[in-house]
Parts: C-alpha cells; structure tokens; sequence
C-alpha cells in the first residue's frame, strides 16, 4: 500500500484559516489619506520599524518549552539574527514575554505581575500547547494549571507543538514583527 | 608554589582560555564558518520520523484516506484531543468518517493514535513552523479528502456490487455443487470481517490489507488512471 | 592660525554648544557601531552569525534597538528616591563625555587642551561611581542595591591600580623629555599632560607597553574592572542580581547607562592607547585614524575577554585587587622611580 | 525582583544586619520557577528557605485519571531533560509488573537512548551552570554539541525533547545503520570537546576560584537528605542505580561509577564531565553488540492491567534515583502513582548548604546540583 509522497508540503488544512487573519492598520483609511496623519505616520511606521526589529525577550522559562527557548537563542538558530537574541533578565528592559511553559496556578499572579512590570509597548508569545489552552496537562477538572496564557495576560502570538520546535519560535517572532510594523499603537 | 607562581599559572589558565576563543572565533571569522542554520532561508532536513499533528494518509489506490470512523484514536488520545464522528453512508457497507477534528494545542505527539489505528490511515505530519495570531489550532483532517469522497463512494459502490456478483456466482457455483447451508455460512463469514475492520483492536495489517484492497484487482485498473494530484497548500514559510 | 581646535572654538561663543554636539554625535555613533561589533564579536567567538537581517551584515541593528529605546514607556516605580532615580542615568552620561573631549586625538586635534589630562579623566572616571550608587539607592530595589554597593566598592578599589600603573608612565614620560618640532630643544615635558606622553612615544619610536609590561598589564585589568566588563561585571552580574544597578530601569534611562557603559569602555581604551600604543604615532594613515584603530583593537581584546571567561566572586575580585594588583603595581612604580632616578 | 514583597518573607534578624532577599519565581539563574528566600548579611547568607510549588501540573493525579498506557507521554514532561531516561523508565516498571518480554534489541536501543539522553542533560548542565557563574560562551558551545544529540534522536523519535519513544514491550522505531554510525561519529566529537571544555574550563583559575570548596555537601549530610545521583557520588558515595539493581539490560554493559570525595562543587562538576565519558563507553559497546531482531513483541494484551498490589520500580536518570511507586487495584488505571524524583530530595539539602556562603556562591551550588523545576514540583 503506498502512499501519495507530498514531501514537506503536507500542511493540514485549518478550520480558521490563520493566513487570512488581517493585520490592519488601525489608522483606517481615511485618517491614513488625511496629509497631516501621514507625514507622523512615517515617524510612527519608523519606531515600529525599529520596535519590530529590537524584540528584547524576557529572561524566563517555566517548562520544557524553556529549553527549546534557550535553543533559540543558541548557536544552531540564533535569535540573534534577528535582534531578538538579547535576553533581558529584568522585566523593565524587556519587550516581549515568551511564555514558554505550562502555567501553574501558583505562578499565574506573579506571570501577570512581570507582564505589568513590562514597560509598554509590549508583546507576549504563547510558545506551546500548555499556554494555549492547557495543553496534554489538560483533562475534565483538573486543578493544577491555568488553561491558556490568555486568561492572564493579552497573547499576541500563539505556536503550537509540544514543544514546538525552535524554528517555530523564530516564525513566531516573524510574524509578531509583521504585525508591529502594521502600525500597533502604544496603548494596549 | 609561591605567590608567583599562582599569579602566573592563573594567568596561563586564563591565556588557555582566550586561545580556545580565538581560535573559535577565527574558525567563524577567517574560515567563514559558523554552525547556524538561517532558518526561514534554510529550512532544516526534518528526519522521517519527525513528529506533528496527525493527519490522513492518502493511499495511491483509491485517491483517499481508509478512516472508518472507529473511533479508537479518540478513545486512547490522553490529551483528548480528537473527536470524530462517521458511520454508514448510503450505497456502500464500508463505515467512513465525516468529521474528524483535532485539536493541536492540545496534541502531546505520543503517537498512541497512530498505533491504535486499525486502518493504518494516520501519520504525522511534517508541519515544524506554526505561528498564528489566533489560539485555534484546531484542524479539520478530512477537509482535504473531502471533494474526493462522493468519487470514492462511488468506486466503492462499484466494487462492492462486482464482489457481490462474483460472490454470488461464487455462491450459485457452491450451491451446484454443496449445499445452501454452507454458502450461507461462507456469507455471515464475509461479514464479520468487513465488520473486523470496525473494531477497536488492531489486528495484523501488516499481512492483512484493509478490506478495499482485498477485493479484486481487475476493478482498479481504471482508478489508478484517475488518481488526481495531490492538492494541497503549501507550507508558506513566513517572510521576513 | 589657531594651533588647536579648541582654540578655533575659544573665538566663539558657540564653542561649547558646538563641540558637546560634536561629541555627541561621534559618541552616539561610536556606541551604536560597539554594541553592533560586541554582538558580532561574540557571535563569532560561539560559531553564530549575530545580527544580519536589519540593514548590511545587521549595521542597523543597533539603531533599532535605539529607536526602540527612545520610544519606550518610561517606568517610576512608586516607592523609588525620584531625585535620585532620575538623575543618575544623567549623572552616568555626562562625564563620559566630558573625558572623551580630554583625548589628543592627533596633534592638533585636541577639543580641550588641559596640562593635566590624566587626572582629569581619572576623575571624571570616579563621578560614574556616584551614578552608579544613586541609581542602586534611588531605585529602591535589594538587587539594585547590592549591585550598587558592588559596584562603588570594586571601582574605588581598582582606581588605585589603575591610577598607580598610569603613574609610572608619567614618571618615565618625565624622565624622558622630548623636543618640540618647532623649537628644538629638550622641554621638560609634562607627564600629565595626555599630548605629551604621546609625543614623548612619538618622538623616540618606543611605545610604552615595551617600557612598561607589567603598568600595561594591570592597567588593561584594572581598566576592565573599572569599566564593570566582565570577568568583573559582578555589579550587574545577570545571574545573581538580575541586573544590578539597572534593575529598575527602563527605556532611554536605561539606554543611558548603557551609553555610559559603551563609551567608559572607549575612554579607558583610548587612555590605554595614550599610555601604552604610542596614541596617534603610526604610518601611512592619519594620525586620529591610527589613534581609533588602536582604541577599537584594545575594545575588541575586551570584548574577547568578556567572552571568555566566568565572573570572579565579589570577595575574590577584592582579595585579587589588594593582593595582587596593588601590591604589584606599587612594586612596578617603585622599581620604575629607582630606575628614573638612578639613570 | 517579580515579587517586591514576598508573601512568606521573613522579617530579618531583628537587629537590622540581617535582611531577606526574594530570589526568584523569575530570576534567570533560578532554572526555571525555583524561589529562594535568602536571610542576608550583606552578602552572606544567613538561611535560605526553597520555595517549590511554581510549576506544580499534577502529573501524580493525572496517573490516577487515565490508563497506564496514556501516562506514557506524561512521563518525560516530569523531568524534561532526562525525559528519555523517563520514559523509558515507566515503561521498564510497567513491563516489570506485567511480566512483558523484551526483545534484545528494544533492550539494546534503548540503552543507547538512555546514555544519549544522559548526555545531553549533562551538557544542558554544564552549560547552564556556566551560565549562572557568568561564563556565556562554554553554554553555546556545549549548546551545539547537544543539539547533535537532538538531531540524532529526533531521527528515531521524531521529537527533540519530550520523548515518547518507549512502548510497553519495545519501542516504536528501529534504529538503522546511519543512526548509529551518526552516534559513533557523535562519540569522537564528543570525545574532543571535552578536552576543550577541559582547558576552556575545568582548568580555568576563575573557575576553579569560584568551585572549589564552595558548597561543600558531606556524605553524611548527603546521605541523610537522600541526595542522588553525581551529586552524591561527590560526596563519596557509590551508589548508582545501573549498578546497584541493574535493570534494561545495564548488567551486561561495562562501565564505572564515578566517585569523588570532596563533596564540593568543583567535585560535582568532575563527576558529571565523567559520566559523559561513561555513558561514551556504554553506548560504544551497545553499538558494537547490538542484535538484529524485532523491536516489538507480537503478540501484546489490548489492555495493561495491574495485578493488585505494591510495585516500585527505579532507574538512574541525569539527576539521580527516580523511583515510581504504583499502587494496583486490578484495571488498567493506577490506583496511586508516587513518583520518588530526584532533584526534590537533592533540592532539600540545599538550606544546609547553602547557610554561611556568598550570594555568588548560592547560584553556583544551586546550579551544580542541577535541579529540574517541573520534576521537583510533579
């Protein structure tokens, strides 16, 4: 019995289809024709540019998506590439949390305190089916863990895989510089 | 050793040091070396058995998937994961699945579904890269089979009804020369081992093709001719 | 013809509007371009690649991080020593510039001729210290405030060294004398005087570091620990004090205690090469061209250091300056004075 | 620096010389969620309290919720970098209880997983260990030799770090000959980076400086803890669970235990640059002994019912013993799994370690121990 070789290409089908989700300009089209908007908007698009492109991520890891983190960040995919490699172990000097792990009750509060510790603006990536919607460790009234990253602090990128491989996390972070640079205001 | 001779074989241990650096940083500087692959430009050579979500196998003889809407993935998955629903469809005995949806984000890639299907019809997909702004991973696993299925039902129908002819000449030629009884029995035999297919053990595929196969070759000359081009999406790797 | 910049700029009362702006830019460029080659260079020495996607081989990567910084949300945490708080980072940022107008880049390229240079850059040197300790105290944070005292204690200790290696280059300066091009005879040169230690080089083709290892040994390690560059970055060492006097800080104030940090690391290497390389003194190219060269090659063996090496204890780094450096560094000016005073 | 005012601080000396420091959930040395509360005097520390819970996911529970066999890819989520060892593990103590032939070369596979795995935990360690003494280059060097250990694993498994590779009876895919020749030339790499890791490290002066007699664990004091694994056998204890009850087949395999006295973390630092060398020979020889044969059994029950009664069952992982202790009512679900984790009892040793030593040395002891979070918290 053989089967169709579709080589690498075998991308399953999603019920939502994720590449139709628009990233808009909030400044709408006719703020966006309006001279006066345009000429600081280029200022605008330019620090987004250089938001987008200065991702510092916060030191911190809570599971096994940790390592994949670290891995990264290390020599064989190098962040760094894409000025993400700064690992910042203070929340004040950081720009995006990458909330690489299972959420534990426990931790919840103090994850929602580094994120408000985080000065704006700021990002968070949800690396792993645990800061999705709970993950494997998720059964009927279980007790243990918080079920999604989302429930405590606004999510921006979501990476599946248990634990999603360490190209994932750089797609993930290509994807959170689209969407920067698709003209995200400050306040959040 | 004396003071200064502490000083210096430190000083050495360090100079040691600086020499293992150099020579590393020379290797990537000078030689042009260096151990990174530039992802989204280089894409990684994923081993065959590279683990992601799960997905149907298409099979070259009928075009489709064999899922049978047995529901023994569903039942061993820890993560609960899947949820399907299928059954009998009109025309043909063969049961085939309707919905089957699974949910990634909560996928821990054990593979237990992939052992427990008795159809053989699931494997991992090679999907490595995923990132979306939406925290619905769920998949729809049959939607690409789905333009597919009213051509397989209908393959199936024929195959089927050329298996109960031949049976049936089969059977009159039995009746010729034994009694009705024991054609009866060879029937109720027939049955339950389109119905083994259904049951949640898995039973020796290796030897045993699934029930589609084991019907006469002659029938799939003419599908194979019309085996259409797998078409699916392709995995867009994001730009940057 | 005025003889120096500074006194084209005396003329004018421009002058001091214009050379800050002058340094400014330079310093703004010369950080950003450091913070470019520290991650390049460190990529390199752990087989990586380090920035390439923001402009050519990732040059613009650290503008964008700037322009990151400025726009980011500046935070006052609520129990924070405002005063304090916010004028470390400026207190952390204008000395380094006043030291950098101190460097006889060439002859005549000298922003601000002063007869006693070295002293004045030592002293600017030790302002940073007081920085350091209000941002640790103001911030109100433990982590901060270990850091901060880390941080006064380590660089009070290693002045010394460093100001005593540096001695015994004014002594040889001294005893040595040199002639000035336009007049002839032997002056009695001015071992404080930063131009003057160059052109005593200059003139009888001996760089320092020949005549002084052991000065230029201890003051590039008294340099490193003076400066917080790892393997004596202990008052923001990352793993134990998260991010020492810095914890608290965020956005531009942070950036600027980075700049701080960037452009103390040019200072002390430019002094390194005024007391040790013979400072503009090299063939072919121009003299200030030499003059960064040589800073970038001293900068670039920091970095390689910093990429080397674990971080010392905070008792060893101590145990190592009064132990080790200073008593060696006494014992160099001493045998550098007999020598000076015997010949 | 995340919680300005800890909840269960305590409120220093009295004579205000003593102060308390919060360390962690996030603090980049604390390996994950690990807090410390640290009792200061200036930068000594007086009394250090762990506080663990931060990465609590009920693993124990979700054994008493499913059958044995959907605990499978449970079981290396508890100790994420020995997952292999985990894994396998679980497997070895259900196929104990239930009588389940293995065939010679699952046993034989699965070796070479197991040391595989071992090593790269052990070079995770190091690398993170030099991390939290300040020393960033050695983690990527030693970053990249694991990830060589990454591909050639992902090349059976297909995951690179949350392996679900065992199955009860075997495992789910044989190796092939590129496998195993990609092993062995990953063993002569390895072999050469240890050198180099040796003059880069082992014999730099600030190293050295910073790990001898620092931390030092007795082995008494390591003894009465239950501290496991290279962490004991610094302390001069000879106790691995390879040797003491063999178990996948590890009694045919040749190797030593590597034991220091010193008890110091220089001492543990040795013994897990050792082990790596161990584990080296182990696969070595199970390359070169390797059988042909099948790697599953043929015939296996639909369902894996414990007997009533008491199991345990321990292997050595990375860290130390791990143990599972399962209680059977006769279905296919548990009616207790205990799990005994390693670096929860080494964990425990660490406020009378840790008292009198610097704050620089706290992260150097608690980062040579090698602890695991979510292993600690189950």
């Amino acid at each position: 019995m053989g089967k169709v070789d579709k080589g690498d290409l075998g991308r399953f089908l999603p019920l939502v289809d994720r590449s139709a989700t628009p990233v808009v300009d909030p400044r709408g089209a006719e703020v966006a024709a309006d001279p006066a908007v345009v000429r600081l908007a280029i200022l605008d698009d330019l620090l987004n540019m250089g938001r987008a492109n200065s991702l510092w991520p916060l030191t911190f890891g809570l599971a096994c998506c940790a390592m994949e983190m670290m891995a990264a960040g290390a020599s064989k995919y190098d962040l760094d590439r894409f000025g993400a490699g700064v690992f910042r172990p203070s929340a004040r000097q950081a720009d995006v949390m990458i909330l690489a792990g299972t959420i534990s009750k426990k931790m919840a509060p103090v994850i929602r305190q580094l994120w408000d510790q985080m000065p704006g603006p700021k990002w968070a990536i949800a690396m792993g089916g645990c800061t999705i919607d709970g993950g494997p460790f998720k059964y009927p009234n279980q007790y243990a863990i918080v079920e999604g990253a989302d429930k405590i602090v606004p999510v921006d990128i979501y990476i599946p895989g248990c634990p999603p491989r360490p190209e994932a996390l750089i797609a993930g972070f290509l994807q959170l510089k689209e969407k920067i640079k698709a003209g995200r205001k400050f306040n959040r | 050793m004396g003071y200064f001779g502490k000083v210096l074989s430190g000083f050495g241990s360090l100079l040691t040091g600086m020499r293992i650096t150099f020579s590393q940083f020379a290797k990537t500087f000078f030689g042009r070396k260096n151990v990174t692959l530039q992802y989204p430009k280089e894409q990684p050579k994923l081993a065959p058995a590279f683990r992601s979500a799960i997905k149907l196998i298409r099979f070259e003889e009928t075009g489709t998937h064999d899922c049978v809407a047995c529901k023994a993935c569903e039942r061993i998955c820890p993560s609960y994961c899947i949820k399907l629903s299928g059954g009998k469809v009109e025309g043909i005995k063969k049961k085939r699945v309707a919905e089957f949806e699974m949910d990634f984000s909560l996928c821990s890639l054990c593979g237990l579904c992939i052992d427990a299907c008795p159809t053989d019809t699931l494997e991992y997909s090679k999907v490595y890269e995923e990132a979306g702004y939406n925290r619905d991973w769920r998949v729809d696993l049959v939607a690409e089979f789905r333009e597919y299925e009213a051509e397989f039902v209908e393959k199936q129908r024929v195959i089927e009804e050329k298996a109960a002819t031949a049976k049936k000449a089969k059977a009159e030629a039995a009746k010729k020369a034994k009694e009705a009884k024991k054609a009866k029995e060879a029937e109720k035999a027939k049955e339950a081992e389109a119905e083994a297919a259904d049951t949640a053990e898995k039973p020796d595929t290796a030897e045993k093709p699934p029930a589609l196969e084991a019907k006469p070759a002659k029938a799939d000359a003419p599908a194979k001719a019309e085996v259409p081009t797998a078409e699916v999406p392709t995995a867009e790797a994001p730009k940057s | 013809m005025p003889e120096t910049l500074s006194q084209l700029l005396d003329d004018s009362v421009l002058a001091m509007p214009i050379a800050a702006g002058l340094i400014m830019g330079a310093l703004t460029i010369n950080v950003l371009m450091l913070v470019w080659a520290e991650r390049k260079v460190s990529a390199w020495i752990q087989r990586r690649m380090g920035p390439t996607e923001v402009g050519p081989f990732g040059l613009l990567q650290t503008l964008a991080d700037m322009l990151k910084l400025i726009s980011k949300q500046l935070i006052t945490p609520s129990n924070v020593d405002k005063p304090l708080f916010h004028l470390a980072p400026l207190l952390a940022f204008a000395p380094v510039i006043a030291a950098v107008a101190l460097m006889p880049f060439s002859k005549s390229l000298i922003l601000v001729q002063n007869d006693f240079g070295l002293l004045f850059v030592f002293a600017f040197g030790g302002i940073a210290v007081i920085a350091i300790f209000m941002a640790g105290w103001g911030s109100n944070n433990k982590y901060a405030l270990l850091g901060a005292i880390r941080s006064v204690a380590q660089s009070i200790s290693y002045e010394i060294p460093l100001i005593l290696s540096a001695l015994s280059v004014v002594l040889v300066v001294n005893a040595m004398g040199f002639t000035l091009a336009s007049g002839g005879s032997i002056v009695v040169a001015n071992g404080l005087d930063l131009s003057h230690i160059v052109m005593a080089q200059d003139q009888h083709g001996l760089w320092f570091v020949l005549v002084q290892p052991i000065a230029a040994i201890i003051y590039f390690i008294s340099a490193l620990a003076e400066t917080n560059r790892a393997p004596f970055d202990i008052p923001e060492a990352e793993s134990e004090l998260v991010a020492g006097f810095h914890t608290e800080y965020s956005g531009m104030r942070f950036s600027m205690f980075f700049f701080a940090e960037y452009t103390n690391m040019l200072i002390v290497s430019m002094l390194a090469v005024v007391l040790f390389f013979g400072g503009w003194d090299g063939p072919v190219l121009p003299g200030p061209l030499w003059f960064f060269l040589k800073s970038y090659m001293v900068i670039f063996v920091m970095m390689w250091v910093r990429w080397t090496f674990p971080r010392l204890r905070f008792d060893q780094l101590m145990t190592f300056c009064w132990k080790v450096m200073i008593p060696l560094s006494i014992l160099n000016l001493l045998a550098t004075a007999f020598v000076v005073a015997v010949l | 620096m995340t919680n300005a005012v800890p909840p269960e601080a305590t409120p220093g000396g009295g004579d205000g010389e003593v102060y308390s420091l919060n360390m962690g959930p996030q603090h980049p040395s604390m390996h994950g969620v690990l807090r410390l509360l640290l009792d200061l005097k200036g930068e000594e520390v007086v009394k250090a309290k762990p506080v663990v819970g931060y990465s609590h996911r009920a693993h124990e529970k979700m054994a008493e919720n499913r059958n044995t066999l959907q605990f499978l890819p449970n079981t290396s989520r508890i100790d994420y970098l020995s997952g292999m060892i985990y894994n396998l593990g679980y497997c070895q103590a259900i196929e104990k209880i239930l009588g389940i032939e293995v065939s010679e070369r699952a046993v034989y596979i699965r070796v070479i997983a197991n040391e595989l795995n071992r090593i790269s935990s052990h070079l995770l360690w190091f690398g993170t260990f030099l991390l939290d003494l300040g020393g960033i280059t050695p983690f990527l060097y030693s970053f990249d030799d694991r990830e060589e250990i990454l591909d050639i694993l992902d090349q059976v498994t297909g995951s690179r770090l949350t392996y679900c590779y065992g199955r009860f009876g075997g495992v789910t895919m044989d190796v092939d000959e590129d496998f195993l020749a990609r092993t062995t030339a990953f063993l002569a790499r390895i072999r050469e980076r240890l050198g180099m890791y040796d003059d880069l490290v082992a014999k730099n002066v600030i190293l050295r400086e910073r790990c001898i007699n620092v931390g030092v664990i007795s082995t008494e004091m390591a003894k009465s803890y239950g501290v496991t694994g290279p962490s004991l056998r610094a302390s001069g204890v000879v106790y691995d669970v390879r040797r003491a009850e063999p178990y996948g087949g590890y009694e045919k395999f040749d190797f030593d235990v590597p034991v220091l006295h010193e008890g110091d973390t220089m001492a543990r630092f040795h013994i897990r640059i050792s082990e790596i060398e161990e584990s080296c020979k182990i696969i070595e020889q199970a390359i070169k002994g390797i059988p042909e044969g099948a790697i599953l059994p043929k015939k296996m029950p639909k369902r894996f019912k414990i007997p009533e009664g008491e199991y345990y069952f321990a292997v050595e992982s990375a860290r130390g013993h791990f143990g599972m202790y399962i209680v059977g009512d006769g279905t296919d679900v548990p009616a207790k799994l205990k799990l005994r984790t390693p670096s929860f009892s080494n964990l425990s040793a660490m406020p009378e370690a840790l008292a009198g030593t610097m704050l620089a040395d706290t992260i150097a002891i608690v980062g040579s121990i090698d602890v695991v979070m979510p292993e600690i918290d189950r």
